[in-house]
């Protein structure tokens, strides 16, 4: 499937020998996790996070924000758990919880639903080679039975409507490099004014991929060297930046 | 059967449409014309030797296999060809919408549900459950749809002011209420 | 064949989906659910014998003729039939991830392919693969989907019970739970 949609890239990247994927041949971003690390032999239980991570920044680089919101999601998980990989870790090696576990999990159950579709696939095509009756043969009609809608029916299809209601397109940016320095002095400077402030509120209204990454990569940085605390409540609520208690303003 | 004879039979069966001499020897490319009329009267009397519910007539536009006539009433009275009982997911979703946004044209209900809603909104007028109320201002003044009589008599309500109001439903709703108020 | 089978034939011939063997029943109410079966059988072999185009199937809880798959390729190159439009990747891993956590809501899915399925959920329910199967508790009350039975047909699959297991495919889960209580 979409594997074989891709053009073969070298066996091992380095930072000179970057990849060239073509993102529209991924059905996700697990999809070119998964690539990457399946195409590099890499033993899935023990991930090189940072190379990983990079090739996959790498790799959606090139992306307009809109199609790229579930890859970010991603990029912003790697980039954490690439944080969490740099941590001390404790004295006793039992209370280590390796912060890769749950990717691990999703990766391996995202690939069960990969095989599952391949084998879905072949069964298409082998039934696609068998035709039902292609006449639908005109019949004395007999009194069609009575409709049966009832109005519980009808406000769940409003509620359908409305989760289905087509989301408001956000347009293709040109992608620029990323600045992780300009975004550091940027996250710095509104640190000196307020105290937290929630991670959306340093983009403006159209931030590129490259303006997010960079403000990630910013970020990530400065709460590994203690200059700042990010919490997010939920695991896909809105991430909080606070000034850490030391770096308080004068 | 031989295998060509075989292959027609295939055909006629999953043709939408009756085939021609010409259809059935493209099946067969190698075949001669006199090999092609072979196996289709192979065919036909394999199946008109009244041991069969099926029959191979000639009609118009060239062969097609069909039930045996006898059999039309008993197929249609046990409901096997046509079973429409509920409204699809589609129907109800685009009733839904005309219902609360009355009087409403075809584009604004393909704009809220994000797909083409021309076959459905045809089968709805052909149950009754809608119909064209009037026309719109504008370029086209296309054609703006309603709920009938009908529609309130399935759903057992005496007018449309008894259909649950927007902010009654779940919080879901709320979303579109802004919208309409837009 | 007897006259009831000759109807049982007609019938299965005229419906273009799978017939469960009430809908046989309700062909011919004076016989016996015996004679039904016998009928069936002997339509089976008749079709089974490798004489004919067509085979009767059980697919989708019911029976269908269809016809057999080694002229598939010369009826779609004659263009008598079109065959579907294949389905994408993110349709198939939303379906395989749908038919085996049913029933599933879209947070779910999402969650276990990585990506918003919006508009593929939309897609899969308007081919009728997919349908709403009732609501989950809780926050929301999110809408819960479930494969139809137009996904089995499009499968040729008799049950979900013909799905693969998931211990039998090459991916193991095991690996991963070791690693975890690690």
């Amino acid at each position: 499937m979409s594997l074989s949609a891709v053009s073969a890239p070298p066996v091992v990247a380095t930072s000179d020998t970057p990849f060239i994927v073509r993102l529209d041949a991924f059905s996700g971003p697990l999809d070119l996790l998964l690539h990457l690390i399946r195409h590099q032999e890499i033993d899935i239980t023990d991930i090189p996070i940072a190379q990983i991570a990079d090739q996959f920044l790498e790799a959606i680089d090139a992306l307009g924000l809109n199609e790229a919101a579930d890859y970010l999601e991603m990029a912003a998980r790697l980039l954490r758990i690439k944080v969490q990989m740099l941590l001390p870790r404790p004295f006793d090696e039992d209370d280590w919880e390796d912060p890769r576990a749950e990717l691990v999990r999703r990766l391996l159950e995202y690939e069960q639903i990969r095989e599952l579709a391949t084998w879905l696939s072949t069964q298409v095509e082998l039934r696609a080679d068998r035709f039902p009756r292609g006449w639908v043969q005109p019949l004395p009609q007999p009194e069609p039975p009575p409709l049966v809608v009832d109005l519980t029916e009808l406000v769940a299809a409003v509620e359908r409507v409305i989760e289905a209601m087509p989301q408001p397109v956000v347009h293709r940016v040109i992608p620029r490099p990323l600045d992780v320095e300009g975004a550091t002095r940027r996250i710095l400077t509104v640190l000196e004014e307020r105290d937290r402030l929630d991670f959306r509120e340093l983009f403006d209204e159209r931030p590129t991929v490259a303006d997010v990454i960079s403000a990630l990569i910013a970020l990530l940085e400065l709460a590994r060297v203690g200059r700042l605390l990010l919490t997010q409540e939920l695991q896909f609520g809105a991430l909080t930046i606070a000034r850490e208690p030391t770096h308080a303003a004068a | 059967m031989n295998r060509r004879t075989q292959l027609l039979e295939a055909a006629l069966f999953s043709a939408s449409r009756p085939l021609s001499l010409d259809d059935l020897q493209r099946l067969d490319p190698d075949a001669t014309a006199e090999e092609v009329a072979a196996s289709v009267d192979e065919l036909r009397h394999h199946y008109q030797a009244g041991e069969h519910g099926i029959v191979l007539v000639e009609v118009a536009g060239g062969l097609q296999l069909l039930s045996r006539p006898e059999f039309g009433e008993a197929i249609a009275e046990a409901q096997i060809v046509t079973r429409p009982r509920k409204l699809s997911a589609a129907a109800l979703e685009t009733l839904a919408v005309i219902a609360y946004r009355q009087p409403v044209g075809r584009a604004e209900v393909e704009e809220i549900r994000g797909v083409s809603v021309e076959g459905v909104l045809r089968s709805l007028q052909d149950r009754g459950l809608i119909d064209v109320v009037g026309r719109a201002e504008g370029m086209g003044r296309p054609l703006l749809y309603g709920t009938t009589m009908a529609f309130l008599e399935l759903l057992g309500l005496r007018g449309l002011e008894e259909l649950p109001r927007l902010e009654e439903l779940s919080v879901a709703l709320r979303p579109l209420a802004e919208m309409v108020e837009q």
